[in-house]
Order: C-alpha cells, then structure tokens, then sequence
C-alpha cells in the first residue's frame, strides 16, 4: 500500500507547474479573455513541445505511453494555471475514445498527430438542455454520414476532429469520427461565462463520418469515456481550487482592517479552513479516482463520481469564497479571481452537473452492496 | 394580523393604480433615450403630480406618506417597467441624512430636486484603505478660509460618472481615534478637482467608479453636522442603506428555476418531478418567503414609529448569497448549457448566468456577509465586540500592513 | 395590511409566558425525563385551568372561541417551555379534527370535555417506518370496528380517544374516532429519544369506533389536517429554537476562554447570528403561515409547508449548535441543553420529514404558478 | 501509488490473519466476564504473543512494525468484535508521550504494562476552567520535600473510574503566562485523596468522570519534562491524539443509510430510488471516502517518516458533524418511526439514534469543531493567531469572567 505518487511524479508536476509559471501566468488567461481568440495557439505549441498530449498514447503511435498518474498531473497544473487550451477535449476526451474504442487503423490514423498537438480535436455530446442520457441523443448517423445538432461543444472551433455521440438508425449507440473542414459541418459560436474556452454549436447536414469501431459501443462505453474524463477533470478542478485557496490565504495575511491582518478574523480564517477542508476531501478522493483510473479497477465508477462531486463541490466554494476573501477588488476585471469563478462554473457543467454525478456515485454504492 | 388591504389602504392602492395606468411611459416618450434620460424623465412626471418621494414631506416634494403607503405605492409601481436604480441612493439614504443633519435652507435647496430627479447624487464612502473597516478612510479634508479642500481617493462609488452631486466623509483629523477625526460634505461632483474613473467588474459591467479629488474646494455651509461628527452622520446613511437595498432586485429566483425545471428533463422526465431539485427550490422558496414576510414585519414596526434596526440586515446577508447559489442551481438543471451566455441566443434570458457573475458583487457591496454578521451578532443579540486591535488609538499609528 | 399580533395577542403571550415560568420551568421538563410519568398532569390541569384547551374551540361547545392566532401565541409558548403535555396530540390534532370533521353530535359529546382537560384525545396516522401515504395505510374500519396497528402515536398511554386514519373496505378513507380504554384495544409503550412525550403502539383488534362524518372525508382531509397541525407545530418550534438561541447567547456571554468572553470570537459570534438567521426567517415563514390558518386562506398548503420546512430548519440547528457553544457542559444529562436537542428531532419528524414538506411545498408552488 | 498490498505485506496480512484465526476469543473465554476484563483478556493474549502495541520497540513489549503494517494489523482485527477503547488513550497517546519525555527506567516500569493491558491509564487535562482553553487549567501541585502535592479539580476523564494511572497536567507557577507554569505528572489513580464522580451524559451513558484531587501526593520522580514544560509535553499527547481518534469509529455511516433507505418508502417506492435521497448519501460517501483516503494518506506520510501534523485534524472535525447530520438523515428516512429508540424492539438497532445522541459529544470531546477549525487555519494554512487577549499576562491576571 502507498497512497502517493512517485518520485518521478512529483518530479513531473514540479517541472510542469514551472513551465506553466513560465508560459501561462495569468496575464495568458487574461489575453485570450480580452481578446478575439478561445485560445492560446502559442502555448499549445509549447505545450506539445513538452509532450503532454502525448502523456497516455501507445509508443507505437507516436505516444510517450505514460500511465494516467502523469495525465493528472498535469491535468492538476493545467487547472492552477486556467489554461486557454483545448486540452481536455482534445486529451481527456477525444484521444481517449480513440484509444478504447478505435480501430488499429483509426489510431494508426488520428493518434500521432494528437501526440503532436498538430490536431485538435472535440468530443460532442450534448444537444438541448438538462441532462444528456441515452434516450435524448437524436443526432442520427446513417450510411457514413451524421445528421443533427451538438451543442455546446467546447472547443469546436479550433478543432480538426470531433468524435460525436450519435444513434443508428435502430438508435444502437455510435462515437462516430468526424472532421470538422467539410462543407456539410457549420458552427455557430456559442458565449459561456468562461470565454477564456470557446464553444460552439455544431450543424451536422450529412457530414462525413466513420463510426470507432475497435470495439462494440453502446451508452455504457460513453459512461465509462465519461468517467475517465471525470477523474482527469476532478484533478484539474482541484488544482483550480488549490490556487483560489492560496490567493485568498496571501490576500487575507497581507490586507489589514481594523488595524490587523483580516486573516487573524476568525469569519475569514474559518472561511479559508472550510474550503482547505473541502479541498483535502477532494484531493484524497482524486488520489482514489486516478488509482482507479490508472489500474483499471472495477471501482472506476464509484471512484471518478465520488472524485468529481467532491472536485465540483471544492472548487465552486474555493473560488467563490476567493472573491468574497478578497472583497471589492475581488469582483474586479483586474484582478484574477474572476478566472478561478468563470473556470470553476464552466468545468462542473462540462461531463454533467453534481446531481448527475451524485445520482451515479449512489448506483455505483447500490451495486456494491448488492454485489458484496 | 392581516395580510390583506384595510380599505383605506385599498383606495390608496386604487388611487396609485389609476394614476401609473394613467401616466405610464409610452414608446414614443421614451424613443431614443438612455436609461438614465428616461428614469429622469420619469421621476420628473411623478414629481409633477405628487408621486415622487411620497414618504417626504410635502415642503421637500414628498405627500407626507405612511410607510404602508409606501410599500403599496412600490407594489403597484413594480408593474411597470421602468428604471428606478439611479435615485435609490439619493433619495432612500442622502436625502434622509441630509433632513437629519442639515440647515432648513439647504433642505429647500437640495431636497426638490433630489425627489424630482434633476439632480442625481452618488455616495463617497469607500476607500481602498477602508472597506469593511469603512472608518479606516483618508480622504483628507483641510480647511482653507470659508472653504474646504479636499483631496484623496473614494473607490465602489456607484453612479458617480452621472452624478451632479456626492455625500462625502472626509478625515480631518489623523491625530485622534479613527471614528472621531471624521467629516461629512456634499460635494459637487462637476467642480475642478473631481476626476471619475470606472471600474470594470468581473460580468463586464461598470456599475461603481473610483472618484479622485485633487484640491477639490467645497464651501464649509455644505459641511453635515460638525466637524469630527462624519462617523455619525454617515451611520444616518447607512442605517436607511439597509431599507434602501434590501433583500429583493430581481435576477435568478423561484420562479425562475421553476420555469426551468419545468422545461429541462432529467431521465426522461421533467426536471421539477426530481425530489433533489423539489428539495432545493423548497429551500430557496424558504429563505425568499421569509424575507418577504420578513420585509412585511420590518414595515409594521416602521408603521409603529421604530426605526429601521440593525435586523434589517438579514435582507441583504441572506438574499446576496441565495441569488448566487440559486443562479448557480438554475445552470446546474440546464446542464452543459448552464454556461451559455450569449445575448444572441437567450435560453431564459441568461438571467441565471448574470446572477451568477453579478452575485459575488452583491455579497461584497454595502458591507460583506461578514460584517453583516457581525453587525446581528453585535447589535442585535448583543454579543461582545471582537478585540479592537486599533481600539483609542491615533489614526495615524493604526498598523495598515 | 398588519404584519403584527393585536396588543391582545400580545399581552396573551406575556401571560403565557409568565405562567410557564411559573409552572412549568426546566425542573418540570427534568422531572419527566427522570421520571416514569409520561407527561405533567398536575401542569395539564392547570394549563386546564387557564383555558388553553378551550381556545378555538366554539362558546357552544364549551370554548372560547378564539382564533388560531391565539393558539399560535401557546404554542410558541409550550415550544419555549418544552412542556410535557399532550397538548399537540389533543389540541391541534384531536381537537381540531372533530371540530373540522365531526357531526353535531360528536362535537356535543366531545368537545365540552376536550376544552375542560378533562379528555385527552390523541390522533393514530403512522404504521410502518418511511413515508406514511393514503397507499400505506391499512388499518381497516368495518362495521363500527377498527383492525390493524398504528405506531408510533404520541400520548396513546394517557388519551382516552384516538382519532384514527383507517380505510373501509372497499378503500375509502376515514377518519374514525376510538375510545381507547376498551378489551379490542392494546398498547405498547415505546421509548423515544424525547422520552418528555410517552409514545405507544396501539393493537386495535375489533375495537368500537366511529367515523368522523360531518363532512364527507378523504386523504385531503387528512392533509388540510395535517397542514393545519404544521403551522402550529412550527410555532412550537420557533418556541424552542428561540430559547435555545438565547440560552447559548447567555452562555456566551458568560463564559470566559483565552480571557474574554467566547461570544467575542467569531466562530462563536457568527453561529450564533446564523441561528438567529434561522430563526427570523422562520418565525416570518410562521406568520404567514397562521395568518392563512386563521383566515382560511387557499394559501394555507404553501404557507404551511413553508412555515414547516423552515421551523424544522431553525429549531434543529438551534437545538445543535446550543450544546455546541457550550462545549463540554452542554452534552451533560445536568444542563437543559439536552431537552431542546430531542423535543426539536421529535417535532422534526412528527407530521412527517422535512423532505416530505419540502416535496408538499414544490406541489404548491407549482399549483400556485400553473393557477396564475 | 497503489491502494493494494505489496508482496510483503500480503505475507505480512497473512500471518496477522493467521494469528487470529487461531487465536480468537471464544464464548467460554468470554463467559460472565466484564467488557474491560474481555478487554484485558484479550490484550494479553495478544502481548504475549508479540502482537500488542506492534509499532513499539520490542524493549518495550511492541514488535517494531512499520505505519502500514500497524494499519495492516487493525485492519484484520477489526474483522473481529474485540473490545479495544479501553486502551486508546494509554496505548495511543500516553505511551508515546512517556517515551518521549521519561527515563529508560520509567519506560521499562510503564509501558510493558500499558502494552499487556495489566495497568489502563487515563488523561487528566481538562477543567471546568479550561475546556477550549486547555492552559487555563489551575489544578496546583506544589512541592512538598521529594513529593509533589496536588490539589484541585479535571474533568471529562474518559475511564478515570478503570484506570491505574493517569497522565496529569498542573499549575506550578501562577505568576507566569498560562503557558509558561503547567508541569506533567504521572499519578496513582488508586493513590489517597483521588475521588471520581461519574458525569452523566444526555445520551444517558456515563463515559466520563470529574475527577477530584485533594492532597494528592506524588513523587517527583513521576515528573515528565522539566517543571514549567508542562505544555510542551501535553502537546506530544495532544499530537498523537489525533492520530488516535481519527475520523471513523463506528456509528451512524452510509452503509446504515443505504440499508434504511432500502428498506422503507417514499411514494410506494423504495427510498433510496428518491433522488433527494441519494444526493445526500452520495454528499455523505464524498466525506466518508474522502476521509478514508485521507487517513490512507497520512499513513504514507508517517511511513516516509514525518510526523503526524496539525492537518490530521482534518478527521475529527470532519468526521463528528457528519455523524450528526447523517444519524439525523437516517432517522428522517424513518419518519415518525424516526424518533424510536427502545432496545426491546429494534429498528435498525438504534444506531442512527444512539449516533444523533453521541454526536453533540464527539463535536466538543477533544477538542471542538472550532478549535479544530482554528487549527487548521492556524497550522496549517498559517494565517494570523487571533488577537490573545490574555497574551503574555501572568495566569493570575487573566480575566475570567
């Protein structure tokens, strides 16, 4: 039993949290949030450099063949820094579904050039409000080609590829690979309140597609892709949260009111002591979920929905309770606690809301039972 | 006991009725006007016929109005659309401290057009020093002849870029206890010396200002109450701030998440026959019914002659933080389109998502949840005050980090 | 519009007070808890005495004839006094019954002995453990006799008649009225957490009984009932939830750690401003909600859900964080704190959870927006 | 990272296993014996076969076992319904104090005995002076030749009225700060002038005692640390106290609530299909797990070699408000059965209720939700101490209401 990482691990995040210091410090996020562009091209370049999107791809495609240890890893830096990429999309999602469920020929295909960041690509799964389950999938895939709309789809604007979760005509359930240059796919871009990501709404009009076929699909593949990216997800919220909790702890040691620092206030001290409490909670619960992750284990599924309820739980209050720490200049465009506040809304919607995983985590725990 | 109309008030409610159905703004009175021109415009057609301000006296524009009237005159005036939040705090909490602290003239020069809108004015309070620790401010005014200099900073000044006029707390006196060296002036914001800069907030709004005053020369008769007297005269505004915002203002509520819970499905069924989501909007229904109830109460003791209490907190302490956990619950049922924002499409209006981006404001504003607490920990159930680190010390050997 | 008691009303409270604290101070609460009486009847023949039985119920039956404000106004009262009597079962909804739903003559042969004292009634709802519905009832009434058991029932062992919900044979809903000292009549005692009320489990084998049948009764019947009962429990919550509030006031005042007061810390200072949130709102959430009692208004579902939720809210946390501001002397048999912590759970759960009322709400809202 | 066992400690997990397959208590063991005797009985048994105490030095009676194994250990006897409480507080707490802080000679006298169960020990710490405020305790020993004698009044001793010894914090200098003059002894539990008087909890059971010294002699050479170092060795206890208590211990958890809400309806569904439900079940397994793999995690740390931090303070606080809430769940889940609570005719045997009357205890016992809240944002978060109203003051000058 050991219940850290490594000592290359830890080698690991020191490095990526450095570089991220170095190449995306707040001023990054702030420029895409300024400015006309739902990335930062730049960064994704370095960022490939560094081999990250390559983390979990097999050798043989071009991959480092890392184990999902070092995807959360950086998952959590990319998560302190807010980074403008497309990184989960592309990484958590996409070339994790090509991993599981593509042909030797689809991998052989897409997967070199997701390890090189030289495609991005999207996952598109929701269509109209509340909750995506099987039954309220109507984008239809027929005879090599899709038909329907996806919306929001993150990053769908920068991307070259989208694996999309569409029906066959006897509504068997498809991840169909579609790439996004064809005339029969038009995007509408869509405004979050986290604009430091693009999303979009996707027109398939008979769009040509191929269904990954490496392996039989049905909506619990789509589950199981969703748990994996949940982990991946907890990890960068979590290390969203750790961020808001140090920026709210240094600005509540150096502002002083009433002629002390407003850290010494217990409303404030204990404030930050609940969201460090939430915090730990959530990291104990992301250690398990990437245990599960990275083994296999048969206890993914409880393990990622108890990692994510807890992450989503964490980072709301965490970033919430930053700007309430920091008081007038915390609702400032200038000031950077608007970044954790925007990111942390927007992640724990993206994969489905905490009642959604809460559901799940309680049908994991009753089948364990009835299991045990 | 009675949540209905007496008849007395069912009249003044008819007569209220009869005069806004009457008199309402129509399209063409209002084409190609701001906000700001057509809420003067507005005002301006209320005080004409005696609706403006109904709880002031007649001598300064009011009707001399019960506070039942009052509210009865807000119901029925609520109906319409129109654009009230330039006057609240001008006429809901500087016109109060300026019939409290000042000359009968100046009431006669400065109320009227306070209540008829001509004159709009904004509140120099908070300073970067000084947020939750307001007293902590250095804005530093120096006496100069007849007159007063003023020079220093002022930040979260809603509506000074529009303002014709501000009430200002100054320190003119750093060698004394913090809350003794202090004093209040009206300032007009168009003098030399007054520069409006906004401040852009987190949901990309600009409601409040940082205001600098270089040299700015105001006469010593706009001085409210005595020199060193500005901690008191400021608690004056600040007791009727608690009437004035209170705990309603639209945005994300019960209705809203009804609607949506109504609409959006969850397993295939509507989302409002889930039991958590039951469970939430009941809470939710809790906290809005009580502070309704709650507002109805404070209105009875006000009707009775108390004045406004330091309980009038709650408004603000419990609804700032509902409205960012209901806006936050109404994405959480629109699932991944809970982060949709976009004016071009409105899915429900984007009301929950501007709630939620304008809440953190609103928790922070016109005093934090946490002094919000303190205040009902401290003056309404009177528990002892938190040691005063800075407590008879000179303002100027306060240790400020 | 007046959001306030009548000068009457509150000179009524003043004397209820007084009197409570004459008669019915923690020693008598203490006495009970200690001793193998249920309930104080030397205290229930005084209350008795003061009319409080009598209250709305009509000069012709022997009342006098007051409004449900007055009733609010003692039960707030027997809240704070955590009064050992059968008040609740007997007045607000064996009482309360029988004026709604009894025949003429049921009420003559009743009610002059209920608005004396000189009858305890009682009401049996509850079976099995979980939610009680209309579809879980199967206590069964045919022929003028009751069949089946009901549990828990508060204040059986001291009642002489029980209000009964049963079903006839062919499943209609009755409301049946039993006098309990009969050979077809059995109880149990049961030991509750709040062991200040006696509760029992009565076995009706054939008992004598006869319907309530003024008016023509179904399970709305039972709810308007219980809605009625919800808003004066709540009352008797806010009672309890306000003299548990002030009692840790006090304490915190007085008691000294790191050499001043424990009220002067804000960890203690802001649990105590969150209960008094609490309580506001709900002592805001009852006047509406006897307001619609006493005026009969279409509102009184909403508003006495409302009124429920929120007084289950306050008088919980209340009864909890009292102890808790007084740290180790607060969980002694030897202070009064206890007596707060389990009236406040048993009311809780009396009429049904707080979700149940939270679901009853959503109901309404929903009535309330559909019918606008 | 790896929640599994290596090869070794399978092997290691083996051979524990083994050894108490073999070696359990059987009914005729246990015949007519107390729960302490089947306690003691037990703890011997294990002692004489080397696995009592595992992580101690074998000097000392333990076996030198590492952090996981220890857990390795409880795990596999936990497997078995054993009594173990009785030797929490002796076993966890004061044995690593004694090793810190005594002499060899004292170590072999003690803690061979505190291992083998033969001699129980208690903490007397709190008085009714100082609960939060544990250094303003003012039980006096003052010195009498070789002997110390000690007078005044602890309370909330858990097993004061089984122990042989306890581990006594005492005032020996009123004239210093609180901190300044406390002094640690060992003390003869059955030794003339110690009087115990139960305190009767309002849950009905009696765990902890008021325990009274008048003239209590002890010999100095029962001193641990140095006179006036009394805090500092209560901090090595209070250390391990938290390791100690930890976060589980039993009670009212998920698997109750699961098994409740299996079991009744709502609807004419079962409970558990309520989506209300399971939200808060899934909120209570986040806490569970969460502090499972926090404790997990912990051990990694200790097995590293870093010593158990104020962030351990993370189970209790965490831990005891949770058994409130969910014992209060499990009992909503019942609802009007839910206040049930009679050993005659069980529903679920009472354990949700039995939790919702333990849990106000485990908030406050040890140290409250507050002062472990201070702790984490003191310790670690290092945000500022709060002002010390009493700071450097001698003990005689602190106000005391």
């Amino acid at each position: 039993m050991n219940f850290e990482f490594s000592e290359e691990q830890l080698m690991l995040r020191e490095q990526a949290r450095g570089f991220l210091q170095q190449h995306c410090p707040p001023a990054t996020t702030r420029a895409v949030l300024d400015g006309e562009q739902t990335y930062d091209d730049t960064l994704w370049q370095r960022v490939a450099d560094m081999g990250w999107m390559a983390t979990t791809i097999p050798e043989q495609y071009g991959g480092l063949g890392l184990s999902h240890y070092e995807l959360a890893i950086i998952a959590e830096e990319l998560g302190r820094a807010v980074a403008p990429l497309p990184f989960s999309s592309s990484v958590y999602l996409a070339t994790e579904a090509i991993i599981l469920y593509g042909t030797e020929d689809q991998k052989a295909r897409w997967l070199p050039s997701l390890a090189t960041g030289d495609t991005i690509a999207t996952f598109a799964l929701a269509e109209r409000p509340g909750q995506t389950s099987e039954s309220s999938i109507q984008t239809r895939y027929r005879e090599g080609t899709l038909h329907g709309q996806k919306q929001p789809v993150a990053d769908g604007q920068i991307a070259q590829l989208v694996i999309t979760v569409a029906k066959s005509i006897d509504d068997e359930v498809q991840l169909c690979a579609c790439e996004l240059h064809q005339d029969t796919v038009s995007q509408q871009p869509l405004r979050t309140l986290d604009f430091s990501r693009g999303h979009s709404a996707i027109d398939f009009t008979g769009a040509q597609a191929e269904r990954l076929s490496g392996t039989a699909v049905t909506w619990a593949s789509v589950e199981r892709l969703l748990d994996r990216a949940a982990v991946l997800t907890a990890w960068e919220q979590l290390g969203l949260a750790e961020v808001a909790l140090e920026q709210a702890c240094d600005y509540a040691k150096q502002r002083y009111a009433f002629g002390r620092p407003i850290g010494s206030f217990q409303a404030i001290k204990h404030k930050l002591a609940g969201m460090y409490v939430k915090n730990t909670l959530a990291r104990s619960n992301a250690y398990f979920g990437v245990w599960a992750l990275a083994s296999d284990s048969e206890q993914l599924p409880l393990a990622a929905a108890t990692a994510r309820v807890a992450a989503i739980q964490a980072s709301l209050t965490a970033s919430q309770e930053n700007i309430q720490t920091h008081g007038g200049v915390g609702f400032t465009w200038e000031y950077d606690c608007q970044f954790y506040y925007r990111r942390a809304k927007l992640l724990s919607l993206n994969l489905g809301s905490e009642r959604h995983w809460q559901n799940r985590l309680v049908a994991h725990l009753q089948h364990q039972t009835s299991a045990a | 006991m009675d949540f209905n109309d007496t008849p007395e008030e069912a009249l003044f409610r008819n007569k209220a009725a009869q005069w806004l159905a009457d008199n309402q703004l129509t399209d063409a009175d209002t084409q190609g006007l701001s906000r700001l021109q057509i809420a003067k415009l507005w005002q301006k057609r209320k005080y004409d016929a005696g609706w403006a301000c109904i709880g002031w006296d007649r001598a300064f524009g009011g009707r001399g109005a019960s506070a039942i009237e009052r509210v009865i005159w807000g119901q029925e005036e609520d109906r319409y659309n129109v654009p009230s939040r330039f006057f609240v705090i001008g006429q809901g909490m500087i016109g109060p401290t300026i019939m409290a602290w000042s000359t009968p003239e100046l009431c006669e020069r400065f109320l009227p057009t306070l209540a008829s809108g001509e004159e709009v004015w904004c509140q120099l309070f908070s300073e970067p020093a000084g947020g939750s620790d307001l007293a902590a401010l250095r804005t530093k005014a120096e006496p100069d002849g007849e007159d007063w200099i003023l020079n220093g900073q002022k930040v979260w000044t809603s509506g000074a870029h529009y303002a014709d006029f501000g009430l200002i707390v100054t320190r003119t006196d750093t060698r004394v206890p913090k809350h003794r060296g202090l004093t209040v002036f009206m300032v007009d914001m168009h003098a030399p010396g007054v520069d409006i800069k906004p401040i852009k907030q987190l949901n990309g709004d600009s409601d409040f200002n940082e205001v600098y005053f270089n040299d700015v020369r105001v006469p010593d008769s706009f001085r409210l109450g005595d020199v060193g007297q500005g901690w008191q005269v400021s608690l004056t505004t600040l007791m009727n701030e608690r009437l004035a915002i209170g705990g309603g203002g639209g945005g994300a509520d019960v209705t809203l998440a009804l609607d949506i819970a109504s609409t959006v499905d969850i397993d295939g069924r509507p989302a409002i026959e889930d039991s958590a989501v039951r469970a939430k909007i009941a809470n939710y229904h809790v906290l809005e019914a009580g502070l309704k109830y709650n507002g109805y109460r404070a209105l009875s003791a006000l009707s009775r002659g108390e004045l406004p209490g330091p309980e009038n907190s709650i408004g603000k302490l419990v609804g700032a933080p509902k409205l960012q956990s209901i806006a936050s619950f109404c994405m959480d049922l629109l699932e991944e389109h809970g982060p949709l924002w976009d004016d071009e499409q409105p899915l429900f209006n984007g009301v929950a998502q501007g709630s939620y981006m304008g809440a953190p404001g609103l928790r922070i504003a016109g005093g934090t949840d946490e002094i919000m607490t303190n205040i009902i920990a401290e003056r309404v159930l009177e528990l002892p005050q938190d040691p005063r680190a800075d407590k008879g010390m000179p303002f100027s050997d306060i240790p400020t980090g």
